[in-house]
């Protein structure tokens, strides 16, 4: 058989260079915005002097490089070990928001500003770790100067996520599972009492209660639908209509 | 199934309950008593956290729909009321779904083809 | 391409000349059925008086007069043979690899008695004057009554995960058996009751591997008539006991699954390489050496007329002088090879070949 | 004593920076500290493994902290390994900490080299030797090379079964994977290559072997593993024991069995008095287990005790129940569905959230997910609910794959010679589920346009709602249908709904424009019709089907059967009234276990009338011959034949608005083909014909050879040779036919073939 010990010769490239000089390299490469250079001089700095003085700054370094490369899940894994390492590093906000960012990037969707697709019926997949990624830093690094972005970002999301429940919870009406309908409103109501879809959630709860024939504890959400949203638009007035339940209109 | 209707399946929804279970509940039972007899409720009450709403409902496929509710109300950990509502001495007859149903409409793979030539 | 075939340790040494003073003559051939069969079974015939008894993997067993090679008799006993025979006062002894002990008659190959051990029986069945003890593959030496086969007791040591192949054969004298087995011990047993006396452990597991940790005692302990025992084991040491306490007298590190051969004080073993080495048997210093024959896997030595009698896996049969250690005779049996011990009689020597052709020869 | 430190110097770094020295060392400047500690700090310093050596030092109150750095591994070589992959090793290197940028610690050196060899040895490759060198390459930096020599295999010489009496050695041998002989093909597919888990595996199957067949105390005392000298063959030597063979005494039922015992028995595959047999209990204990799995206990567990009964000869059976807790599904979430809408997934659920937990319905709903044909892979997955244990959460993980396809093809149909097509068919456009295709098609005889669009879930029930559009033109001038054409376009509303599992009805309406051109040798009936009824006609059609498909494959089936009834009216008002029926069915009956011989029989008849005194309009009569129809005659020839006007011009038929084919076929396997479902050869005998009930008028002086009514006798037979191949380019159909009565006006075809549709 062949031998399968050849000798790595490209890695002897970075043999000679020093580690001062290695990290210079790397930085001219990210001014250039040449990200893949920056990326293997980051790497091979990374696995040649793992302990030296740049060793946590090109690990930083790193993350943005792979962010702004495009390769999503290279930069997500960076930031986690990085933030693994250094759980007090000063800049570990930092981390935490580029792991958020490349989340996002990845749940976004060409199609989805065409408005072609709406992505609250999908799969939202890595726009879930987005929302956590950016929860947690606005939660440990409040006053990081990442915070206010993040919370913006959290509220679109929270939006999306809620939105998607919905979206089951009204299939479950029409269906006739009205219990899972109630369910689904609740999970809103509990993990995401802020988003403006909260108030469909109630709706669906009450309409669910409907169909459950539970007019008691359908009158119960009604009235917090009513404080809350008063001009939602299966109200007129205090009453409510059912839009797929077949049952009476209901009236705090 | 009527003849000429469209293949349907049965929508239960909710805890199985039955007067058996219902009958060993005691005031003054703690929470994990209840849930050791009845299990846990699938439908909290929507803002009460003292209130326990066990509710089934089965819509059969071809038949009426079938309802019961037990409403059980406790003051701190202490079982306090039972209410119930529909007939719970039946039993429940939950037909197992033997098959995988229909084809969905066009799925079928290359069955028949329109044929390319005049009828 | 990974090279499936295993490289040999020591890989077999070409022939070499050498000048010839022991001249052997053949005096008559044989056959014996198809021989030891793929597994190579070690069935080495046995010679009791005038007739030498010789069987085959599928259970043909066959009489010859030693003298001109007379087929007295042949029976097909349809059982498969695995273990050397055990010719004495009238019987016959064999074991089969299904752990089936029989005896037959030595008149005509009829079957006395059938008896049933544990497991595959490789080596040959050993009798004292009341009992017949069978060591089996499974570490197990059991003893059996000699008239009837009746089971009287059974020993069984424990055993490691790998072991050589091929079992330790017992010496057995009326009051104890030595028994050697795969975990590197020597047992004397009470043959009345089958409880172990004393226990010597030879050779000492070391290493990481299990091939490292090969500890075997997989020959025949040799007892001396003036009560010395001596053992030889795999991966460890060629040690002397006194038979009565098993108190040691000397040992040297030697590695052997043969049975060495005790002629007056000369002791001649050969070690795994194949090497010859001539031992003083009160303290093991070494005589002579002779490595000539390194890597032709030679059998357990034989002696006939001052000379050691080897065969080798392609079926020479080597004469050395036991004085000098020079090699003095060579005479090609079979292709087939031989890898049971000759057997010998004064100037006559039985070789059994793997493929089961028996010929006999005497040195001039 | 101790002293305060008033500065730490450290030396000995090459290229360790001095902060990891500091944050690592826990005493700072102006601690006061005495050796108890200094030791302590050292040791924690140490602890990082960057160091092989640590002393401390004192120059006045300045603590001097001297290291020797432990050299990093910059490069590591690995050779001669082949049995275990590159990576494989690399990985486990790495986890003992041997890859390139990790600190070199000799020891782990060593402790690889024994994990190596024990792996290999695993293997059953005793012979196998490993060397590691650890080279310089500038100070502080080192290479490693590890060089392995994995030997070769032990080959097994002998496996030998002690103490088996009711089975003989070569049965059980053929239990053994693991083989005493070297492979057949020169040792190619040998599987005398020892290895322990091999050895351990076979045991295993030779303990299913005896308890399978009534050996409930057999037992495999002891095995020997043992190696030649040379270290090159392995001899193996099982001793068992067998014990006794039992059959089964009384069956009985321990816990809470929440179904009836009656049908708990039926689900059995055991009964009294049959030979024990472990993999029988073990089917039952699943049967029952899947059964109450279905009525909600999802956690239930079902294990079949055998018990020895004193008497010694028969076992008894308790199959111990513990339904334990009714389990209630309260989530169910996809994932992977990054294109197809999550209602589209949901709607094939049997399963529901906040409902009786059922494996049954959640493993059948996995199995629509797949029928779909929209994803490449579907698992599923159901956890507890963390805190609340009676309640599961569901996940279904879909790999999406291209539903639908581009075309642009170039087919070739006899009949209608080389067809250039481009189409586009999307069976989940948009991933709504919703099925579009467009279509145009243009050959020497017809142009055609389409556009489909159905939605298989109009009613959350499944009724589904299709429109289509389409527009043909065709000039039948040189083709063998008789010489006009016929230039229609329409389009059609369509519903379809299932009422059980294998049933369909499909409804639909119409409306269509037909005109009808003819040529200078147009057969004079069709001139007689055009002058009576004129050529352009427009029609509201109704179409209604029952269709049974109880095949087991939609392609290639080899088992089942399929009936279908289809009534087409063009309702009155309609410039020519008449209703068209039609019934199809084929029944196919397999012969052998792997159903690669079958019968297949296959029938056809259709009957077409007017409403009224009108000619039924000869553009909707029914054609026969062909693929499809009775091979061995050319394409729609089949039928009673046209007159030719007075010019000339060849005879040509009209089709029938009777028809009634059939064939029997025989498939069979061709040899050396595995994949038997996109291939398929038979044998056929085929039969078929049109008929008229009544002729056509012609012009009156003209003599006409049509005979109307219908007659048997005018049946046409063939036999020949099918085969039908499911290509990646689609359905490739071929036959060769020898007709069996064919009359001197027929028009025999001895080779047909047609690509890009099944018949």
């Amino acid at each position: 058989c062949a031998s399968n010990g050849a000798t790595q010769e490209e890695d002897d490239e970075f043999a000679g260079v020093a580690e001062r000089e290695l990290y210079e390299e790397a930085r001219g490469s990210l001014e250039r915005r040449n990200f893949t250079a920056a990326i293997t001089r980051l790497e091979a700095l990374d696995t040649r002097y793992p302990f030296g003085n740049h060793a946590e700054q090109a690990q930083l370094e790193l993350i943005y490089a792979y962010h702004e490369s495009g390769d999503w899940e290279a930069s997500r894994a960076a930031a986690s070990r990085f933030i693994r390492l250094h759980p007090s590093h000063p800049q570990a906000d930092y981390a935490l928001y580029l792991r958020g960012l490349s989340s996002w990037q990845a749940g976004r969707f060409s199609l989805e500003r065409l408005k072609l697709i709406d992505i609250s019926k999908r799969d939202l997949g890595a726009s879930r770790d987005a929302y956590t990624d950016f929860s947690e830093l606005v939660r440990l690094y409040p006053s990081s100067q990442y915070a206010p972005d993040a919370q913006q970002r959290i509220v679109y999301l929270r939006n999306l996520i809620s939105r998607h429940e919905l979206h089951v919870a009204d299939y479950y009406l029409r269906r006739g599972a009205y219990l899972a309908a109630v369910e689904r409103g609740r999970w809103v109501i509990e993990n995401y009492p802020e988003a403006e879809a909260s108030r469909d959630a109630l709706a669906v709860m009450v309409e669910g209660y409907l169909g459950l024939e539970m007019r008691d504890r359908a009158r119960e959400v009604l009235e917090v639908l009513i404080d809350n949203a008063p001009r939602h638009d299966q109200l007129r007035g205090r009453t409510f209509e059912p839009r797929h339940v077949s049952a009476q209109s209901l009236s705090a | 199934c009527s003849y000429f209707g469209v293949y349907k399946r049965d929508i239960p929804q909710g805890n199985l309950v039955t007067a058996g279970m219902v009958e060993q509940l005691r005031p003054g039972m703690t929470r994990d008593d209840v849930v050791y007899v009845m299990g846990r409720p699938l439908l909290e009450a929507p803002f009460d956290a003292n209130q326990w709403d066990y509710v089934f409902r089965l819509e059969e496929a071809y038949g009426d729909v079938e309802q019961r509710r037990v409403t059980l109300t406790f003051a701190g950990n202490r079982l306090v009321d039972i209410q119930r509502e529909g007939d719970l001495e039946q039993g429940i007859e939950m037909r197992p779904s033997d098959s995988i149903g229909p084809q969905v409409e066009g799925t079928e793979p290359f069955s028949v083809n329109p044929e390319l030539q005049p009828e | 391409c990974a090279g499936n075939k295993v490289e040999p340790q020591y890989p077999p040494k070409a022939l070499s000349n050498f000048e010839e003073r022991a001249e052997l003559a053949s005096v008559w051939s044989q056959r014996v059925g198809h021989g030891l069969g793929r597994a190579n079974y070690p069935i080495a015939p046995s010679r009791d008086g005038d007739t030498l008894f010789a069987a085959d993997e599928r259970g043909r067993l066959a009489a010859f007069n030693a003298d001109d090679g007379d087929r007295q008799w042949q029976v097909d006993l349809d059982v498969p043979v695995s273990s050397a025979l055990t010719a004495v006062a009238g019987d016959i002894y064999l074991g089969t690899r299904n752990g089936e002990v029989l005896a037959l008659n030595q008149r005509d190959g009829s079957v006395r008695w059938r008896a049933r051990v544990p497991s595959e029986i490789l080596a040959a069945p050993q009798p004292n004057q009341q009992l017949l003890v069978v060591q089996s593959v499974d570490g197990s030496v059991t003893a059996l009554d000699r008239a009837s086969g009746e089971e009287r007791w059974s020993y069984s040591a424990n055993r490691p995960s790998l072991t050589l192949r091929g079992t330790g054969t017992p010496t057995v004298i009326d009051p104890v058996t030595f028994a050697g087995f795969a975990n590197g011990r020597l047992v004397t047993l009470d043959n009345r009751s089958g409880q172990p006396l004393w226990e010597r452990r030879i050779a000492i597991a070391q290493g990481r591997s299990d091939i490292e940790r090969l500890v075997d005692l997989a020959a025949q302990p040799v007892l001396a008539p003036d009560g010395r025992l001596f053992i030889t084991s795999f991966n460890g040491r060629l040690a002397s006991l006194e038979a009565t306490r098993g108190e040691p007298l000397w040992a040297i590190d030697y590695s052997s699954y043969h049975t060495p051969v005790l002629v007056g004080d000369f002791l001649f073993a050969v070690n795994e390489a194949g090497h010859i080495h001539a031992l003083d048997a009160n303290n093991g210093s070494e005589i002579w050496r002779n490595t000539a024959l390194e890597g032709r896997s030679i059998t357990s030595p034989a002696f006939a007329d001052g000379n050691l009698v080897f065969g080798d896996f392609e079926g020479y049969l080597h004469l050395i002088n036991a004085r000098s250690g020079e090699i003095v005779g060579r005479h090609r049996v079979d292709h087939s090879g031989i890898s049971v011990r000759p057997i010998t009689e004064g100037r006559r020597i039985h070789v059994l070949a793997d493929d089961g052709s028996l010929e006999t020869l005497d040195i001039q | 004593q101790s002293f305060e430190v008033s500065d730490i110097r450290v030396e000995g770094l090459q290229r360790v920076s001095a902060a990891s020295v500091f944050n690592a060392f826990p005493v700072s400047a102006r601690d006061r500290v005495d050796d108890r500690e200094l030791a302590e700090a050292t040791r924690s310093l140490f602890a990082t493994g960057m160091f092989e050596d640590i002393s401390l030092a004192r120059d006045g109150d300045v603590l001097i902290i001297q290291v020797v750095e432990r050299p990093t591994i910059s490069r590591l070589n690995i050779s001669g390994n082949s049995q275990i992959g590159d990576e494989a090793l690399r990985q486990g290197l790495r986890q003992a900490g041997l890859a390139e940028g990790e600190v070199l610690q000799l020891s782990t050196l060593e402790e690889i080299q024994r994990e190596l060899e024990g792996v290999y040895q695993g293997q059953g490759r005793y012979s196998a030797s490993i060397e590691t060198s650890v080279s310089e390459i500038d100070e502080g930096r080192v290479q490693v090379d590890v060089t392995i020599n994995e030997g070769a295999v032990a080959r097994i010489r002998q496996i030998n079964l002690v103490g088996n009496r009711d089975f003989d050695d070569d049965t059980l041998r053929d239990v053994f994977e693991l083989n005493d002989r070297p492979g057949r093909l020169f040792g190619w597919f040998s599987q005398d290559e020892y290895s322990r888990e091999a050895l351990a595996g076979d045991l295993e199957r030779l303990r299913s072997f005896y308890l399978d067949r009534g050996y409930v105390n057999f037992n495999v005392d002891s095995t020997q593993v043992s190696i030649s000298p040379d270290k090159s063959q392995i001899f193996i030597t099982v001793n068992l024991n067998e014990g006794r063979q039992y059959r089964i005494g009384d069956v009985r039922f321990v816990g809470d069995l929440q179904i009836s015992e009656r049908e708990a028995r039926d689900l059995l595959a055991v009964e009294p008095g049959q030979v024990f047999s472990r993999s029988d209990v073990t089917t039952s204990s699943e049967a029952l287990r899947a059964r109450l799995g279905a009525e909600g206990f999802a956690f239930a567990s079902v294990d079949g005790i055998p018990e020895v009964s004193v008497d010694g000869d028969a076992v008894d059976l308790a199959f111990r129940i513990d339904a334990g807790r009714r389990a209630y599904v309260r989530r169910i979430e996809f994932v992977g569905n990054t294109t197809t809408q999550d209602e589209v997934l949901r709607r094939e659920m049997i399963q529901l959230e906040g409902a009786p937990a059922s494996t049954e319905s959640i493993t059948q709903s996995r199995q629509r997910l797949e029928r779909l044909g929209f994803f490449r892979e579907v698992d599923v997955e159901t956890r507890p609910v963390a805190g609340e244990p009676d309640k599961l959460d569901v996940t279904y993980t879909v790999e999406e794959q291209p539903s639908g396809s581009v075309s642009a093809s170039v087919g070739f149909s006899q009949s209608a010679g080389v067809i250039y097509g481009v189409g586009l068919s999307q069976s989940n456009f948009l991933g709504t589920g919703n099925r579009v295709n467009v279509g145009a098609q243009r050959s020497d005889t017809f142009t055609s346009v389409n556009f489909g669009f159905t939605d298989p879930y109009w009613t959350l029930d499944g009724i589904s709602r299709g429109y289509n559009f389409y527009y043909r033109e065709t000039d039948y001038e040189d083709s063998d249908i008789s010489t006009y054409s016929t230039d229609a376009y329409g389009a059609g509303i369509n519903f379809g709904y299932p009422i059980n599992e294998i049933t369909r009805l499909n409804f639909g309406a119409a409306v269509e424009d037909l005109t009808i051109k003819t040529y200078r040798d147009t057969a004079q009936e069709i001139q007689q019709y055009v002058l009576d009824q004129g050529e352009d006609s427009q029609a509201l059609k109704l179409t209604a089907s029952w269709t049974r498909n109880n095949l087991n494959r939609g392609i290639m089936p080899t088992a089942g059967n399929y009936q279908r009834l289809s009534l087409e009216t063009a309702v009155p008002g309609s410039d020519a009234e008449y209703y068209k029926v039609r019934a199809q069915a084929r029944q196919l009956f397999p012969l052998n276990d792997n159903q690669d011989w079958a019968l297949k029989f296959s029938g056809e008849v259709g009957y077409a009338d007017v409403v009224g005194s009108d000619p039924y309009p000869f553009y909707e009569n029914f054609y026969a011959g062909g693929l499809g129809s009775v091979r061995g005659f050319t394409a729609n020839t089949l039928g009673q034949l046209t007159t030719p006007p007075e010019t000339g011009g060849r005879d040509r038929t009209m089709g029938g608005n009777v028809l009634m084919q059939g064939s029997a076929e025989l498939l069979f396997p061709l040899p050396f083909i595995e994949d038997r479902r996109s291939l398929q050869t038979s044998l056929f005998l085929d039969a078929g014909n049109t008929f008229l009930t009544s002729c056509y008028d012609v012009p009156d002086s003209t003599p006409s050879s049509c005979s109307s009514g219908v007659d048997l006798g005018d049946l046409r037979y063939s036999v020949g040779v099918g085969l039908s191949w499911l290509t990646p380019v689609g359905p490739l159909t071929f036959s060769v036919a020898e007709p069996l009565n064919d009359e001197s006006g027929d028009d025999t075809q001895f080779f047909q073939f047609s690509l890009g549709q099944s018949f």
